[in-house]
């Protein structure tokens, strides 16, 4: 597994290959990129705090529950940190498992899990100023997918 | 104590780490404590419900004790991904 | 979108790379990528069997609905026939959406009907002999979540 | 008509492809035509359960009428992806 926390902007392609070489005896490899979005135009990047340790141990844990959970052969995470322009990726998922249902779950698992408690926060820097990204409800209840217990 | 603050609590507060002489016992006790320091740090502590903590770099509550904690850590919720 | 039958490899990285520049609008990618996966050291390789003409006019109809059913920004099928090595790619698929939930669902869907409604046929090159990969159950049953009506 | 085989059909009938003349009104009256040609073609019909046919390209029932139809393809479920 490849974990990595860093300013520089990664290669999607390179990294894809890279893992899909080494997760070769594997039948399924899923991947999820996120891209700073330009909401109607008045977006100009981005700029993404941290919090260095906790961030690193707190995907790493991430990661390992997920390797278990749905029997990964490998598993990548990459997250930036800093000043992003539009339409850079800001991170990357890749999973990979014997067949397509744990890759699928467990590439979510880690984006729901990255969204709500990797300790990252975004600020959109906009042509009319600049806002801190509020925590979106449904990133909560996406959570509550994957805890034990009754569901609806 | 380490105190530190991110993103927005970080912008109120000027600083984004401090060290604090404290005899709280708990966190919601600190968070009395820091609130009552001066306006920056009392209006980057008036929304509680945004309020986030990590202990030596684990969450934890606001009823968490503080005895042994090196590292306090308060941030609004993450907003990774 | 862009749809291809090919026999030739191709590269994951940089059909990744292209898909994501033409994906520029979007803030979410999703990528399946299905490999020859060795069942415990008995494979040699895959002979994929397809049905020209179909296979084209299949999965762009499948193409289409995914865009529709997830307003997808973007989509891309790639399927390989003829003869593949242990390892090779067999197949990618590559969603582009605003948000992350209807990117990775829009491939879930395009992956499942590509299992049971594309006409293709796979035929593992063993050590021992060849055999026809058997439909699975749970393909088909898979299918059924995507279909209207009451669900369990 | 041109009928097309493919997979484990195509290997038990030994071409891909043949033309057939027949009066045929169903796929159903069709199968029963085909697999009385010879050994080959009743083994690949033989199993009704895992025998899936087109129509011109698009999925079609045993009942589906042939008026109008120039090309008909059977076989096995698809195992793609």
């Amino acid at each position: 597994m490849r974990l990595s926390v860093q300013s520089a902007a990664f290669d999607l392609g390179a990294e894809s290959n890279a893992f899909a070489v080494r997760a070769a005896g594997a039948g399924a490899i899923v991947t999820f990129t996120g891209l700073v979005r330009d909401n109607g135009g008045a977006l100009r990047g981005m700029e993404i705090e941290h919090y260095p340790g906790m961030t690193e141990r707190a995907i790493a844990a991430m990661m390992e529950q997920a390797r278990t959970r749905f029997t990964l052969t490998d598993a990548l995470v990459i997250h930036r940190f800093g000043t992003l322009r539009l339409a850079e990726p800001i991170m990357m998922v890749a999973t990979a498992a014997p067949h397509r249902a744990n890759a699928f779950a467990a590439a979510e698992f880690l984006m729901d899990y990255l969204k709500s408690r990797a300790p990252f926060w975004k600020k959109e820097i906009g042509l009319q100023g600049n806002a801190w990204v509020s925590a979106r409800d449904e990133d909560e209840t996406a959570l509550g997918r994957w805890t034990p217990g009754p569901r609806s | 104590m380490d105190v530190l603050y991110f993103a927005w609590l970080r912008e109120r507060i000027g600083v984004n780490r401090e060290k604090i002489e404290t005899q709280a016992a708990t966190v919601a006790d600190l968070i009395e404590q820091l609130a009552a320091m001066d306006e920056g740090h009392a209006l980057a502590f008036s929304d509680r419900v945004s309020l986030r903590v990590a202990l030596d770099q684990e969450m934890a509550g606001f009823d968490a004790p503080l005895a042994g904690v090196r590292e306090v850590a308060f941030f609004p919720p993450m907003t990774g991904g």
